[in-house]
């Protein structure tokens, strides 16, 4: 049933570009959601014969990356009554045509290494660099603190969505592991924006400047 | 035994979390730190460290290079927790809870990345060390520390997240090799020479700079003087000495994994550049600092340099850096902890305030100046043997452009501490700047003095169990041939 | 035996200052038991060395110490017994003048770390001396550079003690940086720590790496003596120090300097003829601008620095002459130029050694080195002034003391390469003799200026109106020094055959030294003429004395030339004395002259002064390092503390490497 | 004749001519300006009346003072027996004796300056300074004379130095001869004072070099000084003549009159020298020195080339 796996992964890379060109943090949220839970069903598609580990660990996925961390996220904004423009370091216009050069690059890149046959004929592997590439974008181009968060999920995704070739390889353990940190991780950070925007009454990093040198 | 290493310390962290009084709760660092001691070194030197100690099917094992690490973070730890009680006493009127319980998570987390023999798991302990440790630089809780948490969370997951990348590329690879991959260490470095290059390559670069964030390498150090500015002096000493080592420890594996694969020479060559960098940033900008806190933080930067840069070179420089872990770990305790309580008894950090330090608080002001001869390599201390076995390793192998490069940046680090170092001990205190009315005390002298006689003893002296484990663990870094 | 003796010594000496921190700070018991350690250390010492002189028999005693074959490696020889003679006397007699100078009742705050450091100081520089292993020199060699430091700056309330202090540190380092690399390369071409000679057959050393090695000793050696122009951290850190400390930089540490390069030269083999030029050349700059230097300095310490960088070109000359004699294979330049290179250390320790005392005297008893506020304490201070004068005579290489024999020496090794015209000579090197006589002229003149502004004529100022003799404790050291200059000065003989068997371990090649030395340089002829002159003398004195004894003596007010009414202020100062010399060198000086035009036509009270600034200092290294701290400064917009530039940073490393080939 | 009267002679010469010598330059410079002048023995007269007469001292002055003129006069005592006066032979002669020569005049130097000084008059000060540093421009100049001579006879003593070889030298490298000849004249002239360098007889205090360190000598002092100014001219003229007149014939008889008459000779060029030529301003007689000095510097370079 690998024929539908192109189109989730085209979906998934759709939604960087959607993250990266709205304007609205709310909506950076959803289409961020969203991506995580197609992250979290494409391994029914790519493993047919999924074992109920595989199924434990898609659950969680989709639990955890496609709802608890957008409802947190959601939560912080609100408690941190954070305005809801995303203002960006560069317009939103020319970040989306650098996520378009990024995926150029990644797919460009992703051909150059060497895959397994079964692999081969995949998008996977660009999706997921492209997707990485479309965090680091956010991370470095977005002024605010929460903005910097979501492209680290981003960035997230993109690595969890390569980790997909590997599920049989990478123990269970490790998979959970990974995904609790990054939860917490989050958390942690969702915390840390609340105080932020108690301690500066805004989260525009430009406040967060003061150690320098 | 393996199990009791990591549950000890959780176990202490959550006793502490639980103790309610805010005064006797630090008590509990020497009590638990001292446990995790005696566990460590009967499992480094003692008769159990004979027959390998394992847990989790072969995903924890202790080899020489964890036994090192393992040892050195559980005395580190040890007489940082002899410094808490007399600091955070001064300190009383900021909650400790989450502090205490926080620096013994975080002493589970590095003891289990010393133990584990798996990439993931390592991968997992690194990021939980980063999380729980993140608290406690914001035990100030004011604006600067709170920016400094930031960006040290920001900045280590980022490169945390790159690392777990670099570990699907290596586990990938070796599906590709037709290996099953379990992602052990063992089980890696035998697959190395039979790994694609480019996936090696690429697996190996984003370990690197992953782990290379954790451990401050330039330019990823950026959240480094933040992060070890606005922390307590003793939290500062913990980064410097114990978190830096952790990841040190993790690139030690990734370099054990590729040294004998196709990209090892690219992979010595990165080593070299990256060291050379690191100690370039911090000469500039050790030079003209005004606060000696981040100073302290970028001469970090630096010896993280030295230490890349001795595996780099290879041959006894290896025995060097792996000598030098030591050596700045127990120096950077000196230094940090003196600064602290000199930031302490001028409420200021920096040398436009501080003058005089000999006069007002004599005995940190002059650990603060023999700390910081020792962290320059200068004799009798123990960074003398490391940064001078380094150069000899590579002038030995006739890479005489790095000895020169790397004897150069030593003297300009040298001159660019000396003068804020000296500023801040030498001469009268200026007139007009407050005292804070806190002096030298035994409970914040002695754990100095402990650091100091353990840097000077290294300095004299090396003893044969610590002179025999170094050199196991330099053995499983050479490159076979 | 002997290696115990001093090893015992070294250890005693090195931890004398350490029972005295038990001691509370207003206690002078401290400050005693010190004292007697130090004296018993250095006793040993000296004993140890004499009987090597006497015995020769000495073996290496050699333990175990750190991993990578770095072990503990001492012995005696004939280098090391000479360099031994000044690194325990000079501190044995510097504890005892500490007594009088640095009484631990007047310096409670610093007077025990000073002691300490002292110790260190002296215990360190016996160690490497001793040492036969390469880390356990570079090991001891730091040890000794960071006491000294902290000597210097023992009153670090000063700011011109901190910067001495700092411009010190900063050049003691960088001297360690090319000692690491020396050492790092000697282990490599001879494939241990151990300290021997290198041949081909026992060593791999090339051609590039012995040169690389000797450029490498004279950088980093050099900066420690204070050639030309790596002199910078010298004067200063000289003039602020308390002067038993001063005496024994300039007396022993500016040796040390002198020790390694001897040391490592001689481990080197067949040297080429550029080398020895070299340090011929270096020697003679040195000397020629040194002396220039200090007979413009204003304060008296300065000017002794600077002679003792006079001094140490002298040294170097010697050593230049030894490496030349090598190079050309003659045995006599090598026994002639080595014997004036070491005879002129254990000369110029004991002779700088008295004058920094008797400085120190001047300061104690008056609280100036300003030389211009000094003069007249001849009268106020006699024994101060006695030890002065025969200092001064020394310094200036005049028969009958010492420093003549040294030089006595050099000239002739310096002679003879003009007179032997054998292929393949070096006949260049007779002008050196030229330089040397210049030095001599000017040290005249440098010192003839600091005695007589000092202790003649009258005083300039209340300092010196009310000066007083300092006590025994510090007179008793000058007076030993003096009688050591005047011994050395009329019985050469005595110390021959140290300096034979210090020959013998430069160059063990060259046969029978001690016949050759004795053909070469007439030493009974110099204490007959010696003995001759002093007799001399006394016949004059006596001659002179009787006739005025004879005839009547009136005194009176000095002929002031028709000017009925003389005052102090009308006297020569150092500066209009020195004044012409001055111009004459300003060229290499950059002399910085006040010099007012006195008008209209009752012109108000104004000064003339000359003021000669260390050019290499002022003009050359601090602007290198103001710009490369401005230069550092402006690199900081590297970390201007926003996190999305810092992730930036992250994702290029990534790339950059990615990219690597 | 054997060496025991020679040495007898040349000590009797030692301690008689010099003050005969400052007659002659005298006497010379008397004629040239048209006056009879002192008569010849002038100088013994008044060094006879000097140690009879009594003596001042400053109440500033210490020993040193006093040691001022025995040192000049003993130092210069010594170094007259180093010097070669008929053959290559002296009173004194062992390898290196040159340099011990040069040496005790820098003592001399070094103890007359410092009596000087101990007055603390102005004028005596000044007087010093002059004296160190043209000593400091004449003493390489001598010195590289010295090696010129020790490169032709190969030699060490300053006897041989001067010796027999000295002929032979002037046919094989004259030049470079005549260059040492030169400026060890010039050397002469700054070491005693004579014009262009100073004038011996000024009564300007300020002008004078040597007289003014002298200004508060009286006495058996003062007598001291002047005969051992006399015996420095000596000796430099007893170098000037073995380098100009290096004639040795086969018998000592002829040869002591030859080289008196040749220090006859140089006295007299002395005078005519000094009557001729006017005083140099102090700020150019640097300038005369470092051409002296250059002078026998081109002598080596000749020599070594």
């Amino acid at each position: 049933m690998s024929q539908f796996l192109d189109p989730l992964l085209i979906m998934a890379l759709a939604l960087n570009f959607v993250a990266l060109g709205v304007s609205r943090i709310r909506a950076v949220i959803n289409a961020i959601a969203l991506q995580g839970f197609l992250l979290g069903i494409i391994p029914l598609f790519l493993h047919p014969d999924i074992d109920i580990r595989g199924i434990v660990l898609v659950a969680v996925t989709i639990a955890l990356k496609g709802f608890v961390i957008p409802a947190f996220l959601v939560h912080a904004m609100r408690g941190a009554d954070i305005q809801h423009e995303v203002n960006p370091v560069v317009n939103f216009m020319s970040s989306v045509l650098l996520g378009a050069i990024g995926t150029g690059l990644a797919l460009a890149f992703s051909y150059t290494l060497p895959l397994l046959e079964e692999h081969t004929n995949l998008l996977l592997v660009p999706v997921a660099l492209s997707t990485v590439w479309a965090g680091f974008l956010m991370l470095t181009t977005r002024k605010k603190a929460i903005n910097q968060v979501l492209g680290y999920l981003l960035l997230e995704n993109g690595i969890f969505l390569f980790g997909l070739l590997l599920l049989d390889a990478i123990p269970f353990l490790v998979e959970v592991g990974v995904l609790l940190d990054l939860f917490t991780a989050v958390f942690v950070m969702g915390i840390i924006i609340y105080h932020i925007s108690r301690e500066f009454s805004s989260i525009g990093t430009e406040n967060l400047s003061e150690l320098k040198e | 035994m393996a199990y009791l290493l990591i549950g000890f310390p959780l176990l202490m962290a959550a006793v502490t979390f639980a103790v309610p009084s805010n005064r006797w709760r630090p008590w509990m660092l020497p009590l638990g730190a001292l446990g995790h001691l005696i566990l460590a070194m009967s499992a480094v030197f003692g008769p159990a460290s004979a027959e390998s100690i394992t847990g989790l099917g072969g995903w924890l094992l202790l080899d020489a290079l964890g036994k090192l690490v393992l040892g050195f973070l559980a005395v580190l730890f040890f007489l940082l927790s002899l410094y808490a009680p007399g600091y955070l006493a001064i300190r009383s009127d900021r909650p400790n809870r989450i502090i205490c319980a926080n620096l013994f998570a975080a002493l589970a987390m590095m003891t289990l990345v010393t133990l584990s023999h798996h990439l993931g798991l390592m991968w997992v302990a690194m990021e939980a060390m980063t999380l729980v440790s993140a608290p406690s630089i914001y035990f100030n809780h004011n604006s600067r520390s709170l920016e400094a948490t930031w960006k040290y969370l920001l900045v280590g997951s980022v490169g945390i997240a790159l690392a777990l990348l670099g570990s699907f590329f290596l586990a990938y690879s070796s599906l590709k090799a037709g290996r099953e991959s379990t992602l052990l260490f063992d089980q890696l470095i035998e697959d190395a020479p039979h790994l694609a290059p480019k996936w090696l390559h690429a697996a190996f670069v984003l370990l690197f700079v992953g782990y290379g964030t954790k451990m401050g390498l330039a330019p990823m150090h950026t959240w480094k003087p933040d992060a070890y500015g606005e922390a307590p002096g003793m939290v500062g000493a913990l980064f410097a000495g114990g978190v830096t080592s952790c990841a040190f420890l993790a690139l030690l594996r990734i370099y054990q994994i590729c040294r004998n694969g196709p990209e090892a020479d690219a992979a010595r060559q990165i080593m070299v550049t990256m060291g050379l960098l690191s100690m370039a940033f911090g000469a500039v900008f050790v030079v003209r600092q005004r606060d000696f806190k981040r100073m302290l933080a970028y001469s970090s930067v630096e010896h993280m340099g030295i230490m890349i840069l001795g595996i780099g070179i290879g041959g006894t420089a290896i025995y060097g850096a792996l000598l030098h872990l030591i050596n700045n770990g127990l120096t950077k305790g000196v230094m940090f902890l003196s600064a602290g309580n000199i930031h302490r008894a001028y409420g200021s950090k920096f040398t436009d305030d501080v003058r005089g330090a000999m006069q007002r608080v004599p005995l940190s002001g002059a650990l603060f100046l023999t700390g910081f001869l020792a962290i320059t390599g200068s004799p009798p201390f123990g960074p003398f043997i490391s940064e001078f076995t380094i150069v000899n390793g590579a002038i030995l192998s006739g890479q005489y452009l790095v000895a020169g490069l790397f004897l150069a940046l030593l003297a300009i680090v040298f001159m660019g501490m000396g003068v804020t170092v000296l500023a801040v001990v030498q001469g009268k205190p200026l007139e007009g700047t407050p005292a804070t009315g806190i002096h030298d005390s035994v409970s914040t002298g002695a754990p100095i003095l402990l650091f100091l006689a353990l840097v000077l003893l290294l300095g004299l002296y090396i003893p044969p169990p610590l002179e025999a484990l170094l050199r196991d663990a330099a053995a499983l870094l050479e490159v076979k041939s | 035996m002997s290696e115990w003796l001093v090893l015992m010594g070294a250890v005693i000496v090195g931890a004398s200052g350490f029972p005295g921190l038990l001691f509370r700070r207003s206690a002078l018991a401290g400050q005693w038991l010190t004292t007697l350690l130090a004296v018993f250390g250095a006793g040993l010492g000296l004993m140890g060395v004499c009987w090597f002189v006497r015995t020769g028999e000495t073996h290496a005693i050699v333990r175990d110490w750190l991993p990578q074959g770095i072990r503990l490696n001492v012995a005696v020889d004939g280098l090391s017994a000479i360099f031994l003679v000044p690194v325990f006397l000079i501190s044995l007699l510097g504890s005892i003048y500490g007594l009088g100078y640095w009484k631990q009742t007047e310096h409670q705050e610093n007077g025990r770390a000073l002691r300490l450091f002292y110790g260190l100081l002296a215990g360190s520089m016996a160690f490497i001396v001793l040492a036969r292993n390469g880390y356990l020199f570079l090991f001891a060699w730091e040890i000794m550079a960071l006491s000294a430091f902290f000597l210097v700056t023992t009153e670090d309330d000063k700011p011109d003690v901190r910067e001495a202090g700092w411009i010190y540190l900063v050049a003691t380092r960088m001297a360690t940086v090319f000692l690491f690399a020396l050492f790092a390369l000697l282990h490599t071409a001879s494939g241990s720590f151990k300290l021997f000679a290198l041949t081909e057959s026992n060593s791999n050393v090339t051609p590039g790496m012995a040169t690389a090695i000797f450029l490498l000793a004279l950088g980093g050696f050099g900066i420690k003596m204070g050639i030309m122009p790596l002199h910078v951290w010298l004067p200063s850190a000289h003039a602020t120090a308390p002067s038993h400390v001063s005496a024994i930089m300039s007396g022993v540490i500016l040796k040390m300097g002198v020790y390694g390069l001897v040391r490592v030269t001689s481990l080197l083999p067949n040297p080429p003829l550029a080398w020895g030029a070299i340090v011929l050349a270096l020697g003679a700059v040195s000397g020629v601008l040194g002396v220039a230097l200090a007979v413009g300095q204003r304060d008296l310490k300065r000017l002794l620095a600077y002679s003792s960088i006079e001094n140490i070109g002298i040294i170097m000359m010697g050593l230049g002459l030894a490496l030349i004699g090598r190079s050309l294979g003659r045995p006599d330049w090598v026994i002639l130029g080595m014997a004036g290179c070491l005879l002129h250390v254990c000369n110029h320790a004991l002779f700088k050694g008295l004058m920094f005392f008797c400085a120190g005297s001047v300061i104690h008893g008056t609280g100036t080195r300003e030389i211009d506020s000094l003069g007249g304490l001849a009268k106020l201070m006699p024994w101060t002034a006695l030890c002065f004068i025969i200092g001064s005579v020394a310094i200036c290489g005049l028969p009958p003391l010492n420093s003549f024999v040294s030089e006595f020496f050099i000239y002739l090794g310096l002679f003879d390469t003009l007179v032997d015209t054998s292929k393949p000579s070096f006949a260049v090197a007779g002008l050196a003799a030229a330089a040397l006589a210049l030095i001599g002229a000017l040290a005249v003149a440098c010192f003839v200026k600091a005695y007589g502004a000092v202790f003649l004529g009258t005083a300039r100022s209340e300092h010196s109106r009310h000066a007083h003799e300092s006590p025994l404790s510090m007179l008793g050291p000058m007076g030993v020094l003096a009688g050591g200059c005047l011994v050395i000065g009329l019985a050469p003989s005595l110390i021959a055959p140290a300096l034979v068997s210090g020959i013998v371990t430069w160059a063990p090649n060259v046969a029978d030294v001690g016949g050759r030395l004795a053909a070469l340089a007439p030493l009974p002829w110099i204490s007959i003429m010696g003995c001759g002159l002093v007799a001399g003398l006394w016949l004059g004195w006596s001659v002179l004395s009787s006739r005025l004894r004879s005839n009547v003596v009136e005194h009176a007010s000095t002929w002031g030339c028709g000017y009925i009414a003389p005052n102090t202020r009308m006297q020569y100062t150092s500066s209009s004395f020195a004044q012409m010399l001055v111009d004459l060198f300003a060229w290499a000086l950059h002399p910085r002259t006040h010099r007012p035009t006195p008008f209209p036509l009752f012109p108000q009270q104004t000064d003339f002064r000359t003021e000669v600034p260390d050019v290499m200092l002022d003009q050359a290294m601090l602007p290198t390092f103001h710009f490369v701290a401005r230069l550092f400064t402006w690199l900081r917009f590297l970390q201007q503390g926003n996190v999305q530039i810092y992730l930036l940073y992250i994702f290029l490393v990534l790339v950059a490497l990615l990219l690597w080939p | 004749m054997n060496t025991l009267v020679n040495n007898t002679i040349h000590i009797l010469l030692a301690v008689l001519l010099p003050p005969l010598l400052l007659g002659v330059i005298n006497r010379t410079k008397a004629i040239f300006a048209g006056r009879n002048g002192p008569p010849l023995l002038q100088p013994y007269y008044d060094l006879i009346r000097l140690f009879q007469k009594g003596s001042v001292f400053s109440t500033t002055t210490t020993w040193v003072f006093r040691a001022g003129p025995v040192v000049g006069l003993v130092t210069a005592a010594i170094a007259v027996l180093f010097v070669p006066l008929v053959n290559s032979t002296a009173p004194i002669s062992f390898k290196g004796d040159m340099i011990l020569f040069a040496y005790l005049l820098g003592l001399s130097r070094f103890f007359t300056t410092s009596a000087a000084l101990d007055t603390g008059s102005p004028f005596e000060g000044m007087g010093a300074a002059r004296e160190v540093t043209f000593a400091c421009l004449a003493e390489p100049a001598l010195f590289m004379g010295l090696l010129v001579l020790a490169r032709l006879s190969g030699r060490l003593e300053l006897a041989r130095m001067l010796g027999d070889s000295m002929a032979s030298n002037w046919t094989t490298s004259g030049a470079a001869l005549a260059l040492v000849l030169l400026s060890w004249f010039i050397v002469l002239l700054v070491e005693n004072c004579r014009i262009p360098f100073d004038d011996p007889n000024t009564h300007l205090e300020l002008t004078m070099i040597h007289e003014v360190m002298v200004l508060d000598h009286s006495g058996p002092a003062l007598g001291m000084i002047l005969y051992g100014a006399a015996l420095k001219l000596f000796i430099f003229g007893a170098l000037i003549v073995r380098l100009a007149f290096p004639i040795t014939t086969s018998s000592a008889w002829l040869d002591w009159p030859i080289f008196v008459l040749g220090m006859l000779i140089v006295t007299v060029v002395i005078g005519i020298v000094e009557s001729t030529t006017a005083r140099l301003k102090m700020t150019h007689i640097p300038i005369l020195l470092v051409a002296s000095c250059l002078l026998s510097g081109f002598g080596i370079i000749l020599l070594v080339r």
